[in-house]
């Protein structure tokens, strides 16, 4: 099918916009995920600093020694980059989290009408949240 | 068309139907070697262009639609390389996409091709994709849609030409869920004996069996452009037409379900629900695809 | 060369029952249809399949129905056969799967149909068609059956020996139309035409863009008679812009006919001052006509149906459907507007001649489904008589080209000595402009040199393959001429002003006169796309000539048969003469000498004979 | 015809995992994130607050099972987006090996991590 016959311009220009709901709910539900599992990794290693940290390293940490662990997560929490980033995973996890939820609805085949509706809820819902939990992550950023 | 002692209607108007240079290599009209067809659309163009001028004079009459039609022939010489032709069609209460084609291939350009057949959204031979969504072109009236309007063949389909596209990979999806009755244990059919079926089970398979095979919901699901093997929406849905029917023995059932639940079956689908958007039957496609997702489950469950 | 048992032309509901006939009577069939099988017309067929199948029917009743419906122009034999088929073929059905409607007990559901003394219209929804349609294509692919779909046949390959009683065919040459090249299918046991109506001859009607009547031409062509050929129903209701169908149940439910000053024309110009807009449809259809060429149709067209009175609820229960055709098909909304409506052309009820069997005057030529003619419908067709005609004749038809012994057939087939010929003084003799023939392959028609040179099957298929090769190639090299959709067009317009549901001796004349323009004319055809590829320009070229044929043939009926029997209306006899009208009209194209003959009607049946009454209902 | 389509594995186990990880998660996922953004503030995570928490036994195996079951739907979720891409044959084999080798590796990561923090290794 699309593998074998190339169009050109007419085969891919402008598909994206020709997207409805359900696919656009695809694309994103994809993205977070694979957003997800690659912090996934990210995390354990940077959690991993626990080991050295068992292990009695020090590092530097605004002048004073402090244990790996806490000086890497601590010194990663006082960057303002991290703390967008932040605030980026946390929208790219609620979305996840709802549209998960409603994917398991319409596995359920609860609700198939209001698919639709249903992923522009899931999208709003995540903007809310995420607005709102702005300030919590921005506590305390060293800028 | 371009020779012929047409006697075109005199309030149809005519406009070329040239391609607009957008999409077309702009020397193709320069190239020395025209060929004879380049010739014919030449002198076509002029002679229309004429006409044009003397009906823009009493142009009051009615307006026209202006359509942008996908254009590619393997064969011929300028339409190798795939472009869009504008055509300029009288409109008229109750046009349909399809009837805008007709229009511009009987008036204008005899080689446009496109597959038709019913006009009544029965035979399932005219699904386009028509101002970027799959669409039946006998079903949708171009009163509804924004200018110009823009028809290509279906997309993730090999195009044989203009806007026929090669059904065969569909087809082959749609037999290979075994879309028959096996049941031999039937009662003698002289002695007039039925299968009994409540009315209840005949209205759960209603929606199903009214899949026309116009292949819309397949070329719209990303999943199928991009795997081959996915037995597609329509497919599953007429696996789902027998699997749901009484009438049939467990073990058929049975049988149906490790059909649809292998690899490239069910599991695939993403729950996208352009199938059931673009179907123009409105038959509840990811809902009968997800139906048959828990069938299977519950199945396998039994075995554990 | 592709070579099989038998080969059948077509694969709507006729053409996949024969199918299954033959390959259940053990040969090897194959298919070749122009459409994939689930594209074929019969797909459109919402009403439903008679068949007498319960307490209190039976098949003596549906005969007599049939016979009182047709005018008494059915053959009491081929009525009978349809009448005692039906019902184990309607089973068989739905043994296949086919999701009919249920009664509560779980039995198939039957419904009630005008001219029926029974409710024994069997029913699937309002798409009986398509479910019959897709559930014999299922039986297809179950059974493993050869389908060369988007193949169009062009030729029937016959031999040419001087009476086509004796002529024998042993195959058709088609053409792929993703391809273009031409090949030949060699059948050993028969060919089975089930190429469906003509309806395209008209340009307004409900029937598909593939309704060429390209079957009846090629059969006609090769000898064989086509029979009673003026019986052309006409259906009141169809919206005026494509030719779709609107049931009769929005009238059944109340709907009311109105004109452009907003007259109730049923009542107020006396036309059914009982029944109204109930009347059968041909009164219907006639009084929509006289309106709008009285000057009070609506934009000189078409008259109006309204159901808004009958209030939304009531129109959402019962007939949801419609509004959604009125506006899919029409842009118009049924609850707030009046509908669009006019006649459109709707079933052809003659044919090609054959038997109960199917058989023709051709050896090893079948034909069945509306290409045929076994002689069931008569003048006129009753609602839910095709679907079991397809099934019972397709069936008889397959089995008995693999070889199955039905038993000696009582209908007679082929000229004969001894017939009525007709010598009325025709504007023009029927042949005189040669069969529509592109210049180049002028004399060679199968039948026409009739010099009986050709008799083993691969020499006639040979030649066949040759002369439609030629053919092919001389349209796609002729630069310039006249191109078919001018042709055409104005053949369908002659069609539809004058031999329509009112038809006069000029009237008549003057369209076998276009006709014979149109042949003129189709010699000097040429095909502009110059593509081997799916040139659908060139299978429409060759349609056309079929749709001239065939027109011509329908026209010719309608000219001779001086009387008003069934769907066949003429101004200068308005009553049914069974004095010298009960008899079928035959047009036979035979090596250059067109005739009309007649023969007459059966109406001894098994127990009974039919005696002509008055139809009324 | 159905034979086509011979590499036949019962994908209704993954699916339904795929469901059952999911919906386990929301409910871990969201207290994760209460518990170390709103309760604890990230950015006052130490490592004594760490091997606090991770000392009870339960809090430990909510973790552990997390990341296991974080993984499985990871892991399994991308394999699946690749698979219906079309990916077939010897690659398909390929990427399946890969990622379970990476999806154990970071179980294996993750646990003994998790064990540290928690003093126990
Ligand atoms: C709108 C509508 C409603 C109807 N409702 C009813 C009803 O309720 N009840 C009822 O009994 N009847 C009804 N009828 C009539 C009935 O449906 C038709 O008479 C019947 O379906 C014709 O079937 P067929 O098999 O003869 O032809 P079709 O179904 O038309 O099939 C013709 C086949 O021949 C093939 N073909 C044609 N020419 C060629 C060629 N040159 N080469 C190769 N293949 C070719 C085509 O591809 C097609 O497969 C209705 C008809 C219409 C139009
Ligand atoms: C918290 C609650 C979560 C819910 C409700 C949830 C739900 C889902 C569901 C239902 C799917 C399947 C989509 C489908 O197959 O159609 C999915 C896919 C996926 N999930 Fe989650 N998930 C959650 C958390 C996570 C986490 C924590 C990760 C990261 C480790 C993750 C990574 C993924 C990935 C990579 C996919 C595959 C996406 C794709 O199709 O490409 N999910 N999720
Ligand atoms: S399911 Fe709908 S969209 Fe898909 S082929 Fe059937 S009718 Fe067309
Ligand atoms: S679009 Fe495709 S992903 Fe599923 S819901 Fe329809 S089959
Ligand atoms: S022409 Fe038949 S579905 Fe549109």
């Amino acid at each position: 099918m699309s593998q074998s016959y190339n169009r050109g311009l007419i085969e891919d220009f402008g598909r994206w916009k020709e997207f409805s709901a359900g696919m656009w709910a695809w694309i994103f539900h994809k993205f977070t995920g694979w957003m997800l599992i690659g912090y996934l990794f990210t995390h354990i290693a940077v959690l991993s600093s626990a080991i050295a940290a068992a292990d009695g390293q020090t590092i530097m940490l605004e002048g004073e020694a402090v244990n790996a662990y806490t000086g890497t997560i601590q010194g990663l929490e006082s960057l303002f980059i991290i703390r967008v980033l932040e605030v980026g995973l946390l929208a790219v996890a609620v979305f996840h989290i709802l549209n998960g939820l409603r994917l398991l609805m319409v596995d359920l085949g609860i609700g198939l009408e209001a698919q639709d509706k249903s992923f522009y809820a899931s999208l709003i819902l995540t903007g809310v949240i995420t607005v709102a939990s702005v300030p919590t992550f921005m506590q305390g950023v060293g800028l | 068309m371009s020779t012929q002692q047409q006697e075109p209607d005199t309030d149809a108007e005519t406009e070329p139907e040239e391609p607009e240079s957008q999409e077309v290599p702009a020397d193709q009209e320069m190239s020395g070697l025209a060929s004879p067809q380049q010739q014919r659309l030449q002198r076509k163009h002029d002679g229309m262009a004429e006409r044009e001028r003397e009906a823009a004079e009493d142009d009051l009459e009615g307006d026209s639609v202006h359509i942008k039609v996908f254009r590619y022939d393997p064969e011929v010489e300028g339409k190798q390389e795939p472009r869009f032709d504008d055509f300029h069609v009288p409109f008229e209460r109750g046009m349909t996409v399809l009837d805008a084609v007709i229009y511009a291939r009987d008036e204008f350009d005899s080689s446009l091709t496109f597959r038709h057949s019913c006009r009544q959204a029965i035979c399932g031979s005219d699904a386009f994709f028509v101002n970027g969504r799959q669409r039946l072109g006998c079903k949708t009236q171009i009163s509804e849609l924004d200018q110009p309007v823009r028809i290509e063949p279906l997309p993730h389909q090999e195009v044989v030409k203009d806007l026929v596209v090669d059904m065969d990979h569909f087809y082959d999806q749609m037999h290979a869920v075994e879309p028959y009755f096996q049941d031999e244990d039937t009662p003698d059919s002289a002695d007039l004996e039925e299968q009994r079926q409540s009315p209840e089970n005949r209205e759960k398979i209603k929606m199903s069996s009214r899949c026309i095979w116009c292949g819309a919901c397949m070329s719209s699901c990303n999943i199928a452009a991009g795997d081959n093997e996915y037995l597609g929406p329509a497919a599953i849905n007429k696996a789902y037409k027998f699997a749901m029917d009484d009438r049939e023995s467990e073990e058929i059932k049975e049988h149906r379900l490790r059909i649809v639940e292998q690899e490239h079956g069910v599991w695939r689908c993403q729950t996208q629900f352009s199938c059931t958007e673009v179907c123009p039957k409105d038959i509840p496609l990811t809902e009968h695809i997800q139906e048959l997702k828990r069938e299977a489950v519950k199945k396998n469950l039994k075995f554990w | 060369m592709y070579e099989h048992d038998v080969i059948v032309v077509g694969a709507g509901g006729a053409g996949l029952r024969a199918a299954i006939g033959a390959h259940e009577a053990g040969a090897d069939v194959a298919m070749v249809t122009k459409l994939h099988p689930v594209r074929s017309h019969t797909g459109a067929a919402e009403g439903g399949i008679n068949a007498a199948l319960r307490e209190g029917d039976d098949w003596e009743l549906h005969a007599y129905d049939t016979m009182k419906g047709s005018d008494y122009l059915g053959d009491a034999p081929a009525i009978e056969t349809l009448a005692q088929d039906a019902p184990e073929d309607t089973i068989t059905l739905e043994h296949w799967g086919m999701p009919f409607s249920r009664e509560d007990d779980g039995t198939v559901s039957q419904r009630p149909f005008g001219g029926l003394s029974f409710p024994r219209t069997t029913y699937a929804g309002a798409e009986t068609g398509h479910h019959l349609l897709h559930t014999m294509y299922e039986q297809v692919v179950k059974r493993g059956i050869q389908v060369y779909d988007e193949w169009y046949v062009m030729n029937l390959a016959v031999t040419d020996e001087p009476d086509p009683n004796d002529r024998t065919c042993h195959g058709v040459v088609a053409y792929d139309v993703q391809s273009g090249t031409v090949e030949g299918f060699k059948a050993n046991q028969g060919v089975i035409l089930a190429t469906g109506g003509p309806g395209q001859a008209f340009d307004h009607t409900t029937n598909a863009v593939s309704c060429t009547g390209d079957g009846n031409a090629m059969a006609y062509r090769a000898g064989v008679p086509m029979e009673d050929m003026e019986f052309v129903q006409f259906h009141p209701t169809t919206l005026p812009s494509t030719g779709v169908l609107i049931s009769e149940g929005v009238r059944g439910e109340g709907g009311i006919l109105y004109n452009e000053g907003g007259e109730r024309f049923m009542f107020e110009h006396g036309y059914a001052n009982n029944d109204g807009e109930l009347a059968s449809r041909d009164v219907v259809s006639r009084a929509e006509l006289t309106e709008v060429n009285n000057g009070r149709g609506i934009e000189d067209e078409y008259v109006h149906l309204d159901m808004r009175h009958l209030g939304s609820e009531r129109i959402l229960d019962r007939l949801e459907n419609i509004l959604h055709l009125a506006e899919d098909f029409e842009g118009v909304d049924g609850l707030v507007e009046p509908m669009p409506v006019k006649p459109g052309q709707h079933y052809e009820m003659g044919g090609i001649e054959t038997d109960e069997n199917g058989a023709t005057c051709i050896d090893g030529l079948y034909a069945a489904g509306e290409c045929a003619c076994v002689s069931v419908h008569g003048a006129n067709r009753l609602g839910g008589n095709a679907l079991p005609e397809l099934i019972v004749f397709g069936k008889r038809a397959g089995r008995h080209a693999a070889g199955d012994d039905l038993g000696e057939a009582e209908i007679e087939t082929g000229y004969s000595e001894g017939v009525e010929e007709e010598d009325m003084e025709l504007p023009i003799t029927p042949g005189e402009a040669g069969i529509a023939e592109t210049g180049a392959t002028d004399t060679e028609d199968v039948a026409a040199d009739g010099s009986g040179q050709l008799s083993d099957p691969d020499g006639v298929l040979d030649r066949t393959i040759t002369e439609e090769r030629e053919r092919v190639e001389y349209l796609m090299e002729k630069d310039d001429g006249i191109q078919h959709a001018e042709i055409r067009a104005k053949l369908q317009k002659a069609m539809t002003e004058d031999v329509n549901v009112f038809r006069t001796e000029a009237g008549l004349k003057r369209a076998l006169k276009t006709i014979r323009e149109c042949r003129e004319a189709y010699r000097d055809v040429y095909v502009d796309d110059p593509s081997r590829t799916f040139n659908t320009d060139l299978q429409m070229t060759i349609e056309t000539r079929n749709l001239i044929d065939v027109a011509e043939t329908i026209t010719l009926g309608a000219l001779v048969r001086n009387e008003f029997r069934g769907a066949h209306w003429r101004q200068e006899k308005q009553e049914r003469d069974d004095e010298n009208w009960l008899k079928h009209t035959l047009v036979s194209w035979n090596g250059g000498k067109p005739s009309i003959w007649y023969r007459p009607v059966i109406l001894e049946g098994e127990n009974k004979t039919y005696e002509p009454k008055v139809r009324s209902y | 015809m159905a034979e086509r389509y011979s590499s036949f594995t019962p994908g209704g186990t993954g699916w339904l995992l795929q469901r059952i990880t999911a919906a386990f998660l929301v409910v871990v996922l969201a207290f994760h994130f209460f518990q170390l953004h709103f309760i604890t503030h990230a950015a006052d995570v130490t490592f004594a607050g760490t091997q606090a928490r991770m000392e009870h036994v339960g809090y430990f195996l909510t973790m552990v099972l997390f990341l296991v079951t974080a993984t499985f739907h990871g892991i399994n979720g991308v394999y699946n987006a690749l698979v219906n891409q079309g990916l077939d044959g010897i690659q398909k084999k390929v990427v399946l090996a890969v990622l379970t080798i990476a999806g154990l590796a970071l179980i294996a990561q993750g646990t003994y991590v998790a064990l540290v923090m928690a003093g126990w290794a």
